[in-house]
């Protein structure tokens, strides 16, 4: 029988006031094997952990029970407060009497027999505990960033800054992301350019840093601190160490209309392309899709023109295995689709454009050189309609039911650069509420009415019905003057929601990272643990975790290196002990375990068993290897012996936990 | 403010109006916006604070063409016609409030007789009881 | 498989064309409409308060007496209440136990009966492939503006019919019978609908929108699958020379069984 | 208190670490209210429950058993969930066939997100199983104190 102490915590009143803690310790005081009860203000607290310590001190306590907030936030506060006074941490189980108690109940009585309950169930649990020993692992010291846009560059370099490897996973076939689309950012207005690509040329540079461009990872197994990630290279026909970025095919190539995703198919390239001209690595790479000769055999005039000899079509994907400490997730987000829109017209007029095909063309490097034109006739468009909102805070099943940030400031951005360039444009936007928190952001957008001199106009637009003399008519609300408006528009620009990549989904399926409802990874805490997933070893960098903007990204990018650095310095982790066992005497060598562990951490060894006649058998039994066990317990319940058993919730525990809840 | 007309208003139209996030899109989009009194969003938010008895006395509810723009691109399904129809009926339900009254009807096939039978129905559905 | 057809009022008086271009079409086409006995008029509009029960009892009669097989609608406004009212039949069980309880049908109907418009039979069953073949006179260089109107897409959850902001049936449909589409802003807005009874002015300003955006897009004509409209366009949109016909007419003429 | 007598049914819900157990959390974190009737024990993955203890929380006394997870595809050990679901069909039309009716037991995913979704679950599965009455028909009188 164990010596077992209850501690009941009051949480200041989130406990005590609808749960009493009194009744409580006094209840479970009587108990058996309970020698020790008593109830605190806050046992979190270091007065509440010595009173702890020194119970188990005094009476010689050998298992603890702490009736508190859930063991997702404290459980390894207390253990280890128990193992500096030398029990074993695993000799710990707390009830949760905070969220799933006294918070969800407001009657007290009822509320105070729950928690004598669910103590009742930890101190059953504690009865059957034994004491576990954490084992070590080792951790690669090398880290991955998946994405390489601003978020995947940022983390990646302050990574290598640290002394560590960083591999930088990215599908394009250069790194940059949507920064790199970007022609200004707010709310200082200097160019993207300017700013980003110093830092595409350092990730190059840096010895630490290898880029993986045009490559998408297609498998991820291992664990924090040993993860074994398998990289796919796709073919690009052209061999990266030879290729030097002149250029000359991308000229050269006959197929000249493929639409260029670069300036979102406001342009075309070629089938042999480099995205821009900044593009790191600066290699070029043949669009397979429209290669004539890699679809018909005929053509080759790429490989006649390239002097470096650098062009090879025979070239395959390939795959690469890598092993890492720690992975980061920084896949970044895209403009939704709006096909559901099309009440703005968006399919039936070139000049009703997304704010990201804007970008490319108010880019000094974009289609237009930098001149805002009209797509449809190439003239200057004198009055131009923002639409916020284009997708965003939509409950309707057309949208995305969030708000995507970053709307409100480069419509403000967009807006005040019309003005400054092109005084003789009106411009309007139409808002349904304006949001700028953000260091100088309320300034900016004030600046862009009262200084540029923007009509912003409270309301939505209904209908755009672009005109045969290329007018574009906007039906719109202006909510303060409560009038319907009709603008003859030369241009209107909708502010589409963003939304992850969609390569996120089935990225976070192999990293076993959770997502919600969006497609956004979830962190593992939203206010204390921001930049981390729940699942241990990866971390979230930039959008993929939720809409930021640029600022934001990279405060997020550095904070997220940060955790990884920190992971990356330990020099051995400690496991988790709560593994699977096999009690071999009662193993029958079924296989039945072997064949639904996830992480093949079940192995068969023959063994030599004395019978009971002191002759010896030879048996085919399971061996579980505890460093990669995680502890799931799946095996467990397929065991059919009941040979399986799970350190810390092991069978007897959790039936001793139903007992007691059953009781009375 | 009559809590029940505006408990009877929200039941027969099954509208939520606190999912309105005021955006205005139902009247950027309401092509009978210039014929009335009261705009769709108003509707809305007029419902909200239970001035259904205002809206019963307006003209504006009797201008709605049940075109289901507003439903369709409303951001927040909040389904503005659904109220507008609510308020008419609740109004029309009254005894000799018909809108459009059977004896109107042999005048307006008089001044056109090439009007359908679906205009007649639809309006003999919509204006009265 | 049975395809009941539902022609509703007007298709019987005002808008004979479009019932019998209809019907001898889509015998062309292999399939026989069969008139439901016994429909009654749907009333030309959903009511949509959740507690109008006997207004839509004849779409649920219709509806039930549909169950094995397939609802064919073609006037638009037939379309829109029927399937409204299925779609609250299968999805609003209180008003589905109360139109039940009236109905006194041997079996509940619970909105079990598929509703099809007959572009969707077009596109669905036939499909326009197959139709494009059975065309002997097509349409060549006729340029055909398609307004849809409010009733033939709204609400798009209840419908199901297109994507309601930027349709494609009739355009698909004029491509089948080898004519040119002409793509134009309002053709999913409000012709007016009923407020020619109310307010006729009302009317001509939102016909009037209709007409002047297909025509400077460039149309020859206009094709329609509702008489309302119909009769908004060319009566309540003055100063228009662009006809505008039902689009039975045109797939009749197109399937040379015009007479 | 107006319900002194009501009958209050005994339900034990298995939560998996990874989701549900967090979303019932969350649901605690936001205050939305469910029945003290619930009991939760938390378990590594829905992988882990054994048949047995549901066998063992009706033998018990308990008038419904709930197993909550992750949604299909978002387990934390990849495949755990679906290895429950298999399982709790076959247990569950075997209890069915038992005698403990369909509606004492259930899987339902619930994501570290849903904390209103947990809340939404219990009250409705509380009332369902409170509906039902008490669970008499696999009770091991002997284990009664």
């Amino acid at each position: 029988m164990q010596k077992i102490g209850v501690f009941v915590c009051w949480c200041g009143s989130n406990i005590a006031a609808t749960v009493d803690v009194q009744a409580v310790s006094d209840t479970l005081a009587k108990e058996p094997g309970v020698v020790y009860a008593t109830n605190y203000q806050y046992m979190c607290s270091e007065s509440g952990q010595n009173l702890i310590k020194d119970a188990i001190k005094q009476y010689g306590l050998t298992g603890v029970v702490i009736c508190s907030c859930s063991p997702r936030m404290h459980e390894a506060t207390f253990r280890k407060a128990v193992a500096s006074v030398g029990l074993n941490p695993y000799m710990l189980e707390v009830a949760n009497i905070r969220e799933q108690c006294s918070w969800i109940h407001k009657d007290k009585a009822l509320a105070t027999e729950k928690a004598i309950t669910l103590g009742r169930a930890a101190i059953a649990k504690v009865q059957l505990n034994a004491p576990l020993q954490a084992g070590e692992s080792p951790v690669v010291k090398r880290a991955l960033v998946i994405g390489g846009g601003i978020a995947g560059i940022q983390t990646a370099l302050d990574i290598a800054e640290a002394g560590f490897e960083v591999d930088i996973v990215e599908k394009q076939p250069t790194i940059g992301g949507k920064m790199a689309q970007i022609d200004k950012t707010f709310p200082t207005l200097d160019c993207a350019a300017c700013i980003l690509t110093p830092k595409m040329v350092e990730c190059s540079q840096n010895d630490k840093v290898h880029i993986y461009s045009y490559s998408e990872v297609t498998s991820v197994k291992g664990f924090v601190g040993n993860f074994t990630v398998s990289i796919k290279k796709k073919a690009r026909y052209v061999a990266e160490n030879k290729c030097t970025g002149c250029g000359e095919c991308t000229t050269k190539c006959p197929m000249k209309n493929v639409p260029n995703e670069f300036n979102l198919g406001l342009d075309n390239r070629r089938a042999i392309y480099i995205p821009f001209a900044q593009a790191v690595p600066k290699v070029a790479t043949i669009d397979p899709n429209y290669c004539n000769m890699l679809k018909n055999g005929k053509c080759g005039l790429c490989a006649k023109v390239c002097t470096a000899g650098a062009i090879d079509y025979k070239q395959q994907d390939q795959v690469i295995e890598e092993r890492y400490g720690a992975i980061v997730v920084a896949t970044g987000y895209n403009p939704i689709k709006l096909d559901k829109f099309e009440e703005f017209d968006y399919s039936l007029s070139k000049d009703v454009v997304t704010s990201l095909e804007l970008e490319r063309l108010m880019n000094a490097a974009g289609p237009t050189g930098g001149t805002l034109l009209r797509p449809s006739d190439g003239t200057h468009p004198h009055t131009i309609v923002f639409v916020q909102c284009v997708g965003s805070r939509d409950t309707s099943g057309c949208g995305k039911p969030y708000c995507s940030k970053i709307c409100c400031m480069y419509t403000a951005k967009h807006a005040m650069l019309i003005r400054e360039k092109y005084p003789d444009t009106e411009v309007y936007v139409f808002y349904i509420d304006v949001r700028t928190p953000g260091k100088n952001f309320d300034e900016f957008y004030r600046r862009a009415v009262e200084q540029y001199g923007v009509h912003y106009i409270k309301g939505m637009v209904g209908k755009v019905a672009p005109r045969a003399d290329g007018k574009i008519m906007v039906q719109a609300s202006d909510l303060l003057a409560n009038e319907q408006l009709h603008i003859e528009a030369d241009m209107v620009v909708l502010a589409a929601a963003i939304e992850p990549d969609k390569s996120a989904r089935p990225l976070a399926t192999m990293l076993t990272a959770s997502m919600d409802t969006n497609d956004f990874f979830t962190e593992a805490h939203p206010k204390l643990r921001p930049v981390e997933s729940p699942t241990a070893g990866i971390f979230l960098s930039g959008v993929c975790q939720g809409p930021k903007d640029i600022p934001e990204t990279v405060s997020q990018a550095s904070a997220a290196a940060a955790k990884v650095i920190g992971l990356l310095v330990t020099a051995k982790l400690t496991t988790n002990p709560c593994v699977a066992h096999c009690n071999e005497l009662m193993c029958n060598g079924c296989s039945s375990c072997e064949r639904v562990c996830p992480y093949g951490a079940i192995t068969y060894v023959e063994k030599e068993f004395r019978m009971p006649d002191r002759t010896t058998q030879l048996r085919r039994v399971a061996s579980v290897n505890p460093a990669v066990c995680q502890g799931c317990g799946a095996c467990t319940v397929a065991c059919p012996s009941g040979a399986m058993d799970l350190n810390g919730f092991s069978n007897s525990q959790i039936m001793a936990e139903v007992d007691a809840i059953c009781q009375k | 403010m009559n809590n029940n007309l505006k408990e009877q208003v929200l039941r027969m139209s099954g509208v939520n109006p606190l999912k309105c996030m005021r955006c205005g899109k139902c009247s950027a989009t309401c092509p009978s916006y210039d014929e009335m009194e009261y705009h769709p969003h108003q509707i809305v938010y007029m419902v909200e604070k239970g001035e259904i008895e205002k809206l019963m006395a307006s003209p504006s509810i009797y201008k709605c063409l049940s075109c289901f723009a507003c439903v369709e691109r409303c951001p927040r399904d909040v389904e503005p016609a659904k109220l507008v129809e609510a308020i008419r009926l609740a109004v029309i339900r009254q005894q000799g409030q018909n809108h459009l009254k059977a004896k109107d009807i042999p005048d307006l096939i008089e001044a056109d007789p090439d009007l359908p039978q679906q205009a007649l129905v639809t309006a003999f559905r919509k204006y009265t009881k | 498989m049975v395809y009941h057809y539902y022609p509703g009022c007007t298709l019987k008086t005002k808008a004979k064309d479009l019932d019998r271009y209809g019907r001898k079409s889509m015998e062309a086409l292999g399939i026989t409409l069969t008139e439901l006995e016994n429909w009654q008029c749907c009333g030309g509009a959903f009511t949509m308060a959740k507690d109008e029960i006997a207004t839509k009892l004849s779409s649920v009669r219709a509806l039930a007496d549909s169950r094995d097989g397939v609802l064919v609608t073609l006037c638009s406004a037939c379309h829109n209440v029927i399937k409204q009212t299925n779609y609250a039949m299968a999805n609003d069980a209180e008003f589905a136990m109360k139109a039940n309880n009236y109905s006194k049908f041997d079996v509940p109907y619970n909105g079990e009966t598929k509703v099809m418009h007959y572009l969707e039979v077009l596109r669905d069953v036939v499909g326009f492939d197959n139709l494009a073949k059975a065309v002997k006179n097509p349409l060549k260089g006729k340029k055909i503006a398609a307004y849809y109107g409010c009733l033939l897409l709204r609400p798009s959850k209840a419908l199901q019919m297109d994507n309601p902001e930027n349709p494609k049936i009739l355009e698909d449909f004029i491509r089948a019978i080898g004519a040119e589409p002409v793509l134009y802003p309002y053709r999913n807005e409000c012709c007016g609908g009923y407020m020619a009874t109310e307010d006729q002015s009302v009317a001509a300003k939102k016909s009037g929108q209709v007409m002047d955006s297909a025509a400077e897009m460039g149309a020859d004509m206009i094709i329609t699958a509702c008489p309302l409209c119909l009769y908004n366009l060319t009566k309540n949109a003055p100063g228009h020379q662009i006809p505008v016909y039902y689009f039975t007419e045109l797939l009749a003429e197109a399937l040379g069984v015009k007479d | 208190m107006p319900e002194v007598n009501a009958y209050k049914p005994k339900i034990v819900a298995f939560c998996c670490n990874w989701c549900s157990y967090a979303g019932a959390d969350l649901a605690g974190t936001n205050r939305l209210n469910y029945p003290a009737d619930v009991k939760i024990i938390r378990v590594p993955c829905s992988c882990r429950v054994n048949p047995m203890f549901i066998l063992r929380a009706f033998q018990r006394g308990a008038d419904g058993v709930i197993l909550c997870g992750c949604h299909p595809g978002d387990c934390h050990y990849t495949t755990g969930n679906y290895y429950a679901r298999r399982r709790m069909t076959l247990l569950f039309s075997m209890l069915d066939y038992l005698g403990i009716e369909k509606e004492r037991t259930r899987v339902e995913w619930v994501s570290a997100a849903e904390g209103a979704k947990f809340a939404a679950t219990m009250n409705d599965f509380v009332s369902t199983v409170a509906a039902l009455g008490e669970n008499k028909r696999l009770e091991d009188l002997r284990c009664k104190e």
